[in-house]
């Protein structure tokens, strides 16, 4: 069971309090009538499912009801950070190098 | 007492006897007993029989991980398990036990005629053979390798015991009591950090336990240990004994079982049986100690043979003399230590045989001042006894040349191939392990996790540094914690340090592939099985412990990885780790499912949410369907009704008159703000912008790709709030995805959302005399056709209390759904079955509903759609705003199979002959083609209708809407079934009756 | 090759077992081969037997990062069964299972296969329809499945608790006496010692790093940790790793790579005759030839190619398996390990041609795919040899998720009311 | 050395069932929250977890932008919501009758806590709130004292918790 920091909550909480929401930053398109089938696909279906630091959704459903955005290493399970929704995707080499 | 017992000597209450009995002879032993050590003080060593040879087996060890000695153990009707370790399992008054994979008894067993056949059973064997005749697999070689499988029998019956759960947040978790374990948990403690402590024995000490001559801080070292305790009792650490730790998960997440009750002569009422505890530690300090590995040679297995520990264990900690005449074969210091307190408790100890050329002095002399022969560069070569072991062949070996062998006579004969440090917690937790060349052991190296591995685990020996060890680790874990720590130093007297070897398996002077020198002792995997595993091609260790179960009894390899490893290795030419080493998975040791399941057990193994008027249905005899979590009234059968006449009558009544339904389950919820219809727009299919205030609509939902995913009715009761309402399995996901919407896509819209699925209780009332039962109940709004017509909503008093007032149709019938706060669900219930009784009103559940939608052709969401089906699929196109811009799938309903033509379409279905379709039937359009057909849909749903005298049905048909009127087929087991294509709306096609 | 069989391994025993050769060579790559398979599991091993075999393509090497047979193929809990409801899954099941049938002989190595039927328990209204359907369905595709009662379904399983009272009463059942189980190891040790036999080339603990691209964009070769091995086709086969090899070849895949957990318990005498599933409370459970209860688990909620998995997970699926069973309350657990599943929007596979010339892909089995191991690698192989669809495959393609033509087991089996 | 010893607690924990009490949903966006609450008369605190009690009425801040209220006066509370509603934009839903309440106190109220919750109640401070779970049932978990807490359970999920609860404390009452 993982341990997640909820970023509205500044709380870190067990996993059964949270509901993973898949790959974040992928963007509703703004018209989806003006996508091509394939750009479509793109968006409703194609993952980046990476091997390492994994942007991703999760909800504090049991607690604060927030989604918000988390980059977790796929191989550790380990979460680097979490942060709100609607913040731009961090710069993992920035946040690294200021460690 | 006990033929072997020995006054004065162990941690045993000799006043205290305890009887139990072991295949059903009875035996005394001692509070404080292992079946192990009462069996052993009583002379019996042979407690089992191996897997596959059936060989006799005893005592292996004195902890959990010996694989011989398992049995079967009850405490009567529904409390029997198998494959307990005799080691692990306390005395206590009335146990039965019984030896396990024997027939007809343990000291003569048929089964033993594998052993005969060693040489077929290799490693494999079964991959080999049993191929032909082809149909002999099915019926005689399968059945036959089936029926010889398994150790002991399962359980039978229902297990009346009771398990517990428990959280536990800590600062310092520390796993294994023994000196290291103590040592930093009371330096850890010391620091003001939350500290527990957990030992799966019934006591703290480890191997302190077996060391009572050793001194420190000049006070013996059980004396030290007591004082210990009672320190870490002071400071407030936790002291948790006979609690495993099973699994070392994510961010220290430690899985504990505690066996709570095994050990009581008499439960109290209501104790769980085991309890496991969830603990999140921020550090985990891992002080499991070491197990020492047997060595590997031709009878290393016969009952007798046993680990040098174990035997001082036996002795030391039970007082049991596990022999009269000892001999000793090791590589290790440590088994002098068990030889000398063997022969210092009156036995005699006729030899020690030590692989290694030379010794330490002191231990030589130590050797010689008790008259024991020390016999170093020696190997065994062979054992004798059938039952128990009678004598042990040892040759010496100079330059690789095993020399001629002589036998030593001996009643007990303990082995020591050197100790492993027991790291399987940190293996869960993908830490590495690193070689160390100088022991021939694996060393803990980088960790994934927040932990120290303190003592013995990281390959320390002698109490002295262990001691120290323990102290860093716990000094460590409380810097890591921001604390200040003090150290402290123990003075050891009497200290037992040692070294050893790591071998193979020993040189013989025997064919080695006739040597049944055993690996793995209970699986029976023989040092010979690995090599031709290795020899087969089989590099890695993973394939050799695959190919030949080696590690894959119930130890877990506790006993036999390293030892196999150390063969396998020799085999390839390689160095052990460049083979690698198999992973430990959880558990630690095997742990009782009661334990995983806790309190999810009966009634407790899921939620069961029941509604307010749930107790009014079951009072009235309703039987129930499970609905998702909830349980819903299926139908309410009257005296001499089956399912069948009690939905028809439900179904007649309610159509003649006016039927009452619970729809409290449904989802509801509240969608508040200046954006809200806005919000609606976009998740919704349908347009909302003009609907006004007081008017409902019904509403459908796709998911993404354009598939319905949900739909229900949606009421407008001012500009900003909408009372969505959902099916009742989805209300959950559906206000997960709402929420999602608009957190993360478009958080720029004033809405919120709020679930009310359980603010409101939900009676739905359906009939032409729908009107004249809510009439006399409702204040506020007129009920007329004209003020309040279908599709309309309204706030108003029903039956005294504050409603929701809808007034539309799930039956085709005149209809009205009534919400209530919650608490007054069943109130209201019961005031308008009071006031329906001149109309005969009748309560109908769930199936009546089911048939009643399915007459007016209105689909339900998972059982007419599944998940393929899109709005135009279920003939729902008017449904959709086709003026929108957007909406949550829109898109996707342009991709091209999604616009092809021949997709699967909901139709109706009327059979020709009036049977009724079963509900999953298959559709085809041409009757006699041959297998495998062409299938073009299936029957979704499929009634006897009442009001129709006939059975109706609904599919989804491939251009389903394009063949009103044609003909179709529904091949059943039995004949083929015609049946006409129609529309879904099969009664009451205008709606009059809605508009009543 | 040694032909196995009694007689060889009597006369095997009689001179010490010391004339048994190995069953496959530890082989090193060479510059070219005219396929490249990565991913030494039952699916890739075997559709390098049967290039060998039925495409007479015997210049085929099968890399690893590991050891063969070590992914999913060794970790998986071994049930074979094809009564699924679409006709494109239940003709690819059923095609493995006809190859199931045979295998052992075919391949000259017992992979023990079990014929102990697999029954599916129903536990609601909507269960019974769900199977009903899948029945029907299963008879019209000639794939043998029926429908029993609880009483039924009792007598074929004693372990099985049909009270009324039950949290999820059992409704009724629908069995597939075809199906059963198999020794997950034999499958890939027998493909690879069948496929080696054949002169295919099986390379193990040779991580591939990248699928090199020519200019034209068509395959030239793999990049491995051997060096760069030289094929103008290779087929992708590497289960929870796929995502990582095909983005090396600029081929995004729509896969998410979820950890899924399985365990076994303390071995006992036979008491469990069948395979058991039940999609309801989320459990399924057969009893291997070892007497061990082998209970397969869900996935984790959350990507990772960790192989952990967590404690509440496998608390959830044991307290399902004692609600259906209720007297293996006092078995205990022996171990529970992680496998990674990779799965595709419509939880089916995607098996065959990609947008790349040359390159071949065989993934997103999710939960299913040791069953269809022969199937899937015998169609593939076809697909490989010939560079088009083999008509069983030709529906498993990764267009289907642009056009929406998905194959969606799993959306078929929604439950809502 | 094994012992055979352990201690009955007759009282380990009570449970009681609280009476209905006028319960709101509110939310608001985060930067309206000031005016808001001086528009209600609430005290409406900021950050998750924390409560506030003014003239009877309880706030517990459950999110970024949600508040529960047990409002002492339902009807001044819905009035002023009403009148703010124009100029401050917000929620404001009645959700009395969705929870049902439990006190649980006693000398092992929050070992029986434990059993269920996942989180660490026991750093939990005296006076703050959080919704959580007990089980698989989602609650709002109020601290009221060290060995004092009330939860609310959504109504049908009560039952469940209380069966639950009811195991405990015969687990309790034996004394291991």
């Amino acid at each position: 069971m993982l341990l997640i920091h909820c970023p509205y909550c500044d709380e870190t909480l067990p996993e059964s309090e949270f509901a993973y929401a898949g790959e974040a930053h992928i963007n509703r398109p703004a018209d989806p009538s003006a996508l091509s089938d394939e750009e479509w696909r793109d968006y409703l279906f194609i993952r980046t499912n990476a091997r390492g630091p994994h942007y991703e959704r999760w909800r504090h459903i049991h607690g604060c009801g927030r989604f918000f955005n988390a980059v977790r290493d796929t191989v550790s399970d380990r979460f680097l950070m979490t942060y709100e929704a609607g913040e731009a995707r961090p710069d993992l080499t920035v946040k690294e190098a200021a460690e | 007492m006990s033929r072997y017992r020995i006054p004065g000597m162990g941690r045993v209450d000799p006043a205290a006897t305890v009887s139990f009995t072991f295949d059903g002879r009875t035996y005394q032993g001692l509070r404080g007993d292992t079946v192990a050590s009462a069996l052993l003080a009583n002379g019996v060593h042979l407690m089992g029989r191996s897997f596959k040879y059936h060989r006799p087996r005893g005592v292996v060890t004195a902890g959990s991980e010996e694989p011989n000695a398992l049995i079967g153990t009850s405490r009567g009707k529904g409390r029997f398990e198998p494959n307990t370790r005799a080691t692990v399992q306390e005395l206590r008054a009335g146990l039965t036990t019984e030896s396990q994979n024997k027939w007809p008894r343990l000291s003569f067993d048929i089964g033993a005629v594998n052993d005969r056949a060693y040489m077929l059973f290799s490693a494999g064997f079964y991959y080999k053979t049993f191929m032909w005749p082809r149909s002999f697999w099915d019926k005689v070689y399968e059945p036959f390798i089936r029926a010889a499988a398994g150790l002991g029998k399962s359980p039978t019956e229902v297990d009346p015991d009771s398990y517990a759960h428990r959280n536990l947040h800590t600062d310092v978790l520390v796993v294994g009591g023994g000196p290291a374990g103590i040592s930093a948990a009371l330096t850890a403690a010391k620091s003001g950090a939350r500290v527990v402590l957990v030992d799966e024995n019934p006591e703290m000490g480890g191997s302190l336990l077996s060391d009572p001559s050793v001194r420190i801080d000049g006070r013996g070292s059980w004396a030290w240990l007591a004082e210990q305790l009672s320190q870490l009792r002071a400071v407030g650490v936790r002291l948790m004994t006979r609690t495993t730790a099973i699994g070392y998960y994510h961010q220290n997440f430690v899985g504990l079982v505690e066996r709570v009750t095994d050990h009581l002569d008499q439960p109290p009422h209501g104790a769980p049986r085991e309890r496991m505890w969830h603990v999140r530690a921020e550090q985990v300090v891992l002080a499991q100690g070491a197990l020492e590995k047997p060595l590997v040679f031709d009878g290393n297995d016969r009952p007798g043979v046993m680990l040098a520990g174990a035997a001082q264990t036996y002795l030391n900690r039970y007082g049991v003399k596990v022999g009269d005449n000892a001999a000793v074969v090791t590589s290790h210091d440590s088994a002098y230590y068990a030889a000398f307190d063997l022969v210092d408790a009156g036995a005699r100890v006729a030899a020690i045989a030590d692989t290694r050329d030379s010794v330490r002095p002191d231990l030589l002399d130590a050797a010689r001042k008790r008259g024991i022969q020390v016999l170093t560069g020696h190997t065994a070569t062979a054992t004798e006894g059938r039952l128990r072991v009678k004598s042990v062949r040892v040759n010496p070996v100079r330059n690789g040349q095993v020399g001629a062998g002589r036998k030593i006579a001996c009643d007990v004969l303990l082995i020591s191939g050197g100790w492993t440090p027991s790291l399987h917690l940190f293996s869960h937790t993908k830490g590495s392990l690193t070689w160390d060349a100088d022991s021939r052991t694996f060393l803990p190296n980088h960790k994934t996790e927040a932990c120290q591995i303190a003592g013995a685990g990281r390959g320390l020996w002698g109490y002295g540094p262990v001691l120290e060890d323990g102290v860093k680790a716990g000094m460590a874990a409380a810097q890591a914690l921001g604390r200040s720590a003090e150290g402290s130093d123990a003075r050891v007297e009497g200290d037992r340090p040692g070294t050893g070897s790591s071998q193979k398996e020993l040189p013989t002077d025997r064919s080695p592939g006739k040597a049944k020198a055993f690996v793995d002792y209970q699986n029976d995997v023989t040092a010979k099985d690995i090599r031709l595993a290795v020899r087969e091609g089989m590099r890695s260790i993973e394939h050799v412990k695959r190919y030949t179960t080696n590690g894959m009894a119930t130890d877990q390899g506790k006993m036999s990885n390293i030892n196999g490893l150390m063969i396998a290795a020799d085999a390839l030419g390689k160095e052990p780790p460049q083979v690698g080493l198999t992973t430990f998975r959880p558990p630690y040791t095997p742990t009782s499912f009661g334990a995983f399941a806790g309190y999810h057990k009966g009634a407790t193994f899921e939620i069961t949410r029941k509604t307010p008027i749930d107790p009014w249905a079951e009072a009235r005899g309703a039987v129930f369907e499970p609905v998702s979590l909830w349980r819903r009234a299926w139908y309410f059968p009257q005296a001499g009704e089956d399912m069948h006449a009690a939905v028809a009558r439900e179904c007649r009544m309610t159509r003649a008159s006016v039927g009452m339904f619970d729809a409290s389950t449904l989802g509801k919820i509240e969608v508040a703000g200046p954006d809200a219809v806005e919000f609606m727009n976009r998740m919704y299919t349908n347009p909302w912008t003009k609907l006004a205030p007081g008017r409902c609509r019904y509403g459908l939902l796709l998911g993404e790709d354009g598939f319905i995913r949900d739909d229900g009715v949606i009421g407008r009761m001012s500009q900003d709030l909408f009372h969505v309402t959902t099916t009742t399995g989805g209300a959950a996901r559906v206000m997960n995805m709402m929420e999602d919407y608009l957190q993360t896509e478009w958080p720029d819209l004033d809405v919120w959302l709020t679930s009310t699925t359980e603010q409101w209780a939900t009676v739905a009332l359906n009939g032409p005399n729908a009107r004249k039962v809510l009439e006399k109940l409702v204040e506020g709004q007129d009920l007329s056709d004209e003020a309040f017509p279908h599709m309309s909503v309204a706030e108003c008093t029903v039956a005294g209390l504050p409603a929701r007032l809808f007034r539309i149709s799930f039956t085709g019938e005149l209809g009205f759904e009534v919400n209530v706060p919650a608490r007054h669900g069943l109130q209201l219930w019961k005031a308008i079955h009071d006031a329906g009784q001149q109309y005969d009103i009748c309560p109908y559940g769930t199936e009546t509903m089911h048939v009643l939608r399915a007459e007016k052709g209105y689909i339900i969401v998972g059982q007419d759609t599944d998940g393929t089906v899109t709005p135009q699929d279920a003939g729902l196109d008017w449904a959709i705003g086709k003026a929108k811009k957007d909406f949550v799938g829109k898109r996707s309903l342009s991709r091209p199979d999604i616009v092809a033509p021949n997709r699967k379409q909901l139709v109706g279905l009327l059979t020709e002959d009036g049977t009724k379709l079963e509900e999953g039937a298959q559709i085809v359009l041409d009757p006699n083609q041959s297998l495998p057909m062409t299938m073009a849909g299936h029957v979704t749903s499929s009634y006897d209708s009442v009001a129709l005298g006939r059975p109706i049905a609904m599919a989804v048909v491939t251009g389903g809407h394009g063949m009103m009127g044609k003909t179709v087929h529904i091949p059943m087991p039995n004949g083929t079934i015609r049946a006409t294509v129609t529309s879904t709306n099969f009664y009451d096609p205008t709606g009059e009756r809605l508009k009543a | 090759m040694t032909h196995f069989s009694a007689m060889s391994l009597l006369r095997n025993a009689l001179t010490g077992h010391k004339n048994w050769r190995e069953q496959w060579p530890d082989s090193q790559p060479k510059a070219e081969y005219d396929v490249v398979i990565v991913g030494a599991g039952g699916h890739g091993l075997g559709a390098a037997y049967y290039l060998a075999k039925e495409h007479g393509i015997t210049n085929v090497a099968v890399i690893d990062k590991g050891w063969l047979g070590g992914g999913n193929t060794g970790r998986n809990t071994t049930i074979i069964r094809s009564n699924y409801l679409y006709d494109e899954s239940a003709r690819l099941y059923d095609h493995a299972l006809d190859l199931w049938e045979n295998l052992s002989q075919e391949l000259n190595y017992n992979v023990m296969y079990s014929k102990r039927g697999v029954m599916m328990l129903a536990h609601n209204v909507h269960d019974v329809q769900s199977f009903q359907r899948h029945v029907h369905s299963n008879r019209l595709n000639g794939v043998d499945n029926r429908w029993l009662t609880k009483e039924e379904a009792k007598a074929f399983c004693p372990p099985l608790n049909i009270s009324p009272d039950a949290r999820y009463p059992v409704m009724g059942a629908a069995l597939q006496m075809r199906a059963g189980t198999a020794r997950h190891d034999a499958v890939a040790w027998g493909y690879a010692r069948a496929a080696a036999a054949r002169g295919v080339d099986i390379i193990q603990n040779c991580p591939v790093i990248a699928i090199r691209r020519g200019p034209d964009g068509s395959v030239q070769g793999v990049d491995t940790a051997k060096g760069f091995i030289k094929a103008k086709k290779v087929a992708v086969s590497a289960a929870g790793n796929t995502s990582v090899v095909m983005d090396s070849a600029g081929v995004r895949m729509p896969l998410e790579s979820f950890p899924l957990q399985a365990l076994v318990s303390e071995p006992v005498k036979p008491i469990f005759p069948c395979v058991v599933m039940s999609n309801t409370v989320h459990a399924y459970i057969s009893q291997s030839d070892k007497g061990e209860l082998v209970i397969g688990s869900g996935t984790d909620q959350y990507t990772s190619y960790s192989q952990r998995g967590g404690l509440p997970l496998i608390e959830h699926t044991v307290a399902a398996i004692c609600e259906v069973f209720p007297i293996f309350n006092r078995m205990r657990m022996l171990r529970k390990w992680g496998g990674i599943v990779d799965v595709t929007p419509d939880r089916s596979a995607i098996l065959g041609k990609t947008p790349v010339e040359g390159l071949y892909v065989n993934c997103g089995w999710g939960t299913g795919g040791f069953k269809a191991t022969p199937g899937a690698a015998h169609t593939l192989a076809w697909t490989v040899a010939k560079d088009e669809p083999h008509p069983i495959n030709a529906p498993f393609t990764l267009e289907r998720f642009t056009t929406g033509r998905l194959i969606d087991e799993a959306a078929a089996a929604a439950v809502a009311h | 050395m094994t012992t055979q010893r352990h201690e009955f607690d007759p009282t380990p924990f009570l449970v009681e069932e609280l009476p209905w009490a006028p319960r709101f949903s509110l939310r608001v966006r985060p930067e309206h929250r000031a005016a808001l609450a001086g528009a209600l008369s609430l005290e409406l605190p900021s950050k998750v977890g924390q409560r506030s009690t003014a003239a009877g009425t309880e706030v517990l801040c459950l999110g970024p932008d949600e508040w529960t209220i047990l409002a002492q006066d339902a009807d001044a509370l819905t009035t002023a919501s009403s009148a703010a509603y124009a100029q401050i934009p917000h929620s404001l839903v009645e959700i009395s009758d969705r929870e049902i309440t439990l006190r649980i106190s006693g000398a092992q109220a929050l070992t029986a806590l434990t059993t269920g919750c996942p989180r660490d109640v026991e750093a939990m401070p005296v006076g703050t709130g959080a919704r959580t779970l007990f089980d698989t049932a989602t609650i709002v978990l109020w601290r009221d004292d060290r060995q004092s807490f009330r939860i609310d359970v959504w109504r049908s999920f009560l039952p469940h918790v209380h069966a639950i609860l009811d195991q405990v404390l015969v687990e309790l009452k034996s004394g291991l």
